[in-house]
């Protein structure tokens, strides 16, 4: 790790956390960069050295290209981790490090460029014989465009060409209203990404969101670090991912991985990257974009190979080559990993805001907390509502069910409504207990996981209620005992 | 004591009680024996009818909020004194419309002096990337208008109002 | 599991809320018992069920057969699960709940009684062909022990034929005083096992302590969960452990867990036990003992094979058959288990009592901390001084390492001297670090894992310690500010 | 404003100062400037002429203690005016040999009015399964035995006592 000298992380939350705890470890200092609004966030509390950074809005601060240059001079850190989301897949950025002789924990600029446009990451994955859907891609002919999109057969999927996150995504199940609808997407498209370019493919019913972790390294080198299965999306996010898939049989597995790792080879890609696909339940599987960058959800690739990815990106972006080989790799057991938001699942996932008056994470054989909160801590909208993350280690998919479920339940945080609960109601559905879900379960099923309290559960909480309401008791208290005492007598 | 609790959108009036050193609380029509013992900073054993849970509670001016059997659960506590004296004022009169949430206003589609039908979309506004409409919730003039799109709120900011009901 | 309806949990301290958690998870009720000390204990706080207990003394209650009779006849328990130390592995607790119908979660009586002695032990384990240390037993004929101690040649290790834990062990080095020796050894295995027969064996010099976990069930199945070190030792005590065995080459390896099976078949063994055994410079080992139960550093065994043991114990007690063969228990990565003590390593590892004012546990990728103490909690003489268990997991065994390290900085006890600075010591010695050590290290390294405070931190803690004192700040506070000023000018 | 404190067996004299609210610490001839920022419970960032680290402490009647670069370190604080009110009585004057924690006596090996050599075996005792011996820390005449083999004692309990020397 020797041309590693510092490393600036250009990011916030359980993820600058997460990566500050593999630096110390490995004995690389590190430099937490924080708005004011982060000041008291467990990352800066943790980090040795600390730089603050400005913005219009505390997001702003995060994206300005010129504030991580800064920090970068200031610190004298020599390498960036940019994290995931911000600025992790912004090609321009990559290059001013470049420019600037700062080393980019990531891929080359050029990579994430190609990779980054989901039109012509498609088109380069498809040239180069790789499986992709059935798709029209409006600036092949914007003239034309609609009627192609009639051309792939409903129900068809419309996207913005630069999004993500399922943002300004549609879909139309026939062509009655297909080009108010395409309209309808040029506009979100616009507004969230400043691009208004549209790209359609068919759309899978129930697929499912399968997706491969890949690493390259800088001489030539690729590995895959097998699949993760995310399909339990809410509003096309992503909020409980596992490997192994229990979707995939050893064969399906081994194809999905090599295609992957093929992708990889192809772009030149050095460090972590991620494959998604779009998994039909009738078992093709299509390229569906790749993540340039470290994803929310590697924890469980780490539970179930023993690798430490963010470690490993340190060693690529060092110029190492990886010291293993695919055969290294092994998947043993399985993992879960549920992502804890501040929302109200039974309020259609409105964000949550407040304090978190008391926070008690769960502990215990196989579980691994992320988290990006602490006690006291306000929750505010100015970020993500994603405060932490839960990831769960067992031998067999079952036994990794009822851990989580069990930690879901010791997971304490008083003060902000999360999704703890909903969580624990998904893990108990019969369909995800037999591995049956697909990107829809949640809206599909979306009755079925309402909380609801039983009488007894109510006499409780009333009764804990008014035990703890200091007023309460005070005002009952007062009644003196003996007069209590006669009225109780006579009743 | 009477008290009044709100879990979601239900509400439960209670009455404790102490005698002879022990609590009872009325529900409904049904008169339980609790006690709360406390076992470390905001952690109690609850006891309700001698059977026993373990319980997390933080409490608020306005919520109480309790974890137990894997869960929690908000609780408000109205004091039933207060809200007789005090009313609702600004808030639940379906003349008020409040922001949920601290956000920005992405369109006006209302102005004062306008007629509006149950569900007429007023206002779109978002907040942590969710675009939410604020519609009417009953035929009415509207009042005021606070905002323009583009500008930002904080939680609780009336965003519009209609004209009170003639009673 | 449909065998166990209720498990009773017949231990307290990590042990119980380990054993508790995996209940939990398996949707299993459990009971903890608990005497009144405990009171607080976290175990006895996550427990749905908890059961009183009395006794002269509170270690008394827990070693009191007929209190845990009562708990299981009180709370409809049909299986106990004693953790390890207290009954564990005493064989009329195992079969007075055989008598009463009661699961007892652990191999047979019978086994427990072979294998407790370590004289009979020995002798069954020789007799089968597996290698012995040479050795003489004293009730062979009393009349020639020393004589045939001193034939077994120097420097031999006596120690009680009933003992544990270290105690009562002593090395002698030659002839001069070995008949007072052995009239020392035999008072003291009186004085701690009522049982004053020896025992002797040559000592070997610089040995490691190599043991290894396996499994029986009740249909003739048995397999190993490989190896652990535990070599660094202090009183003869473990305080770290690890897996896999840096002194091991893959052959060494199979070849000791292919012995340890072959133990475990040939005594009939079922659930969990540990083979233990001496491991010669030279390459050679000898069996030492069998413990017929969980050992406290079964949590590396799991890290690195994914299994969780108490619920493969669980399981086994039930009647159900192994549902893995060897071939399916893979060793992936490192795992190191550090014993937190209550108790001063500068000075000779004196225990330590007092009130843990601020406990703040460690987190991150591969971290797991099964603690028995929380914040508040008084630590005093009545139990054993172990607080907590710190069991971190990484790829290899260099990262295992200093992760370790950074979670041994990381966990914060105050109120009560710990080992956690010792244990960094330890872990940052580099003969530690090259796996060269053996079960003296500890002892012939004193000097250099001794603390050491350099002149800026001493100026940091003195700064501290000054500004966090009440009365001090608030004496200096009430010097007008205007006169301070003065005096400062007048500087 | 002055206060000893001790670290193991070595002791530090310290003087705090604040001027123009800012404070400093005399420490032998070196005088720093320093800072506390509490910044959670018990969770501080302190600072000594500019530097930064962070600290957890807790602290009780006697003692202080601090998590800090990694390890705890017990310091005991002593107001050097109350030391010179109280001396030291019982402790420390080698003539009173105090229990360091519970335990229980083994064997008793001297008797009143019994002269000692330094080092003599005066008990043996037993704590936390830990065999330790009390020996005589000078030469002298046992004044007090008060205890039995068999008994069990508290932390702090007076053992033995030696009489007092002529000065």
């Amino acid at each position: 790790m020797q041309k590693i000298k510092k490393v600036l992380i250009a990011n916030r939350g359980e993820i600058a956390l997460r990566i500050l705890r593999t630096l110390k470890a490995a004995g690389i200092p590190g430099v937490v960069m924080y708005h004011r609004v982060d000041r008291g966030a467990p990352a800066v509390r943790e980090a040795e050295e600390t730089y603050l950074i400005e913005g219009e809005t505390p997001v702003a601060a995060y994206l300005d290209i010129e504030n991580i240059l800064a920090a970068c001079r200031t610190t004298g850190a020599n390498a960036v981790h940019p994290g995931y989301g911000f600025l992790a897949e912004n090609a321009p950025f990559a290059k001013a490090l470049a420019e600037a002789d700062v080393i980019f924990i990531g891929p080359t600029a050029d990579v994430i460029e190609l990779m980054g446009d989901k039109v012509s990451a498609r088109k380069f994955v498809e040239a180069r014989g790789f499986p992709v859907a059935p798709s029209a891609i409006e600036e092949d002919d914007p003239a034309t465009f609609v009627e192609r999109v009639a051309k792939v057969g409903f129900p068809v999927l419309i996207k913005p060409a630069a999004g993500g996150g399922g943002k300004g995504m549609r879909v139309v199940y026939d062509g009655a209203n297909l080009a108010e609808e395409v309209e309808r997407g040029r506009r979100e498209g616009e507004r969230y990404f400043a691009d208004g370019r549209l790209f359609a493919e068919r759309f899978i019913e129930n697929p499912r969101h399968i997706e491969v972790q890949v690493f390259g390294d800088q001489h030539g080198n690729y590995v895959h670090f097998w699949e993760r299965e995310c399909s339990i999306q809410r509003r096309f996010q992503k909020i409980i991912e596992e490997t192994p898939s229990p979707a995939l049989s050893p064969e399906q597995r081994q194809e999905i991985c090599t295609a992957a790792v093929g992708i990889a080879e192809a772009v030149g890609y050095q460090g972590a990257g991620t494959v998604e696909f779009i998994y039909a339940p009738t078992g093709e599987f299509y390229f569906l974009e790749m993540n340039t960058r470290l994803q929310v959800e590697h924890p469980v690739t780490e539970m179930v190979t023993g690798y430490d990815l963010v470690y490993e990106q340190l060693r690529v972006a060092a110029g190492e080559a990886l010291n293993y080989t695919q055969a290294d790799i092994t998947q043993t057991g399985h993992s879960i990993e549920c992502r804890i938001c501040a929302e109200d699942a039974d309020a259609d996932f409105a964000p949550a805001i407040g304090k978190l008056l008391k926070v008690r994470e769960p502990v215990g054989p196989g579980i691994r907390v992320d988290s990006g909160v602490i006690e006291g801590q306000d929750v505010t909208t100015a970020f993500d509502p994603m405060l932490s993350k839960l990831i769960v280690y067992a031998r067999d998919r079952q036994q990794c069910i009822t851990r989580t479920q069990q930690a879901l339940r010791d997971y304490v945080l008083l003060g902000v409504t999360t999704n703890t609960a909903y969580l624990d109601k998904i893990l108990s559905h019969s369909d995800f207990i037999s591995g049956d879900v697909h990107t829809g379960f949640l809206a599909e099923q979306a009755d079925v996981l309402k909380q609801n309290l039983s009488q007894d559960t109510l006499d409780f909480l009333l009764s804990a209620a008014a035990l703890t309401d200091e007023q309460l008791c005070n005002a009952v208290a007062e009644i003196p005992e003996l007069y209590a005492a006669m009225g109780h007598w006579r009743n | 004591m009477k008290r009044e609790f709100v879990i979601g959108s239900e509400s439960y009036d209670v009455l404790l009680n102490k005698a002879l050193g022990e609590y009872h609380l009325d529900v409904g029509d049904r008169q339980l024996a609790i006690q709360a013992e406390e076992i470390g900073s905001g952690e109690y054993f609850i006891y309700v009818d001698g059977r026993k849970q373990r319980a997390f509670v933080a409490v608020d001016d306005e919520n109480t909020y309790i974890h137990m059997e894997g869960k929690a659960v908000t609780i408000q506590r109205i004091d039933p004194f207060e809200k007789i004296m005090g009313g609702d004022g600004a808030d639940g009169s379906g003349s008020s419309l409040l922001a949920p949430m601290p956000g920005t206003v992405i369109s006006v589609n209302c102005e004062p002096g306008q007629q509006v039908s149950e569900g007429d979309v007023l206002m779109v506004i978002e907040s942590m990337k969710l675009e939410t409409t604020v519609a009417a919730p009953r035929e009415g003039i509207v009042e005021q208008v606070n905002f323009s799109a583009g500008d930002t709120f904080d939680q609780k900011a009336l965003l519009v109002s209609l004209q009170a009901e003639e009673e």
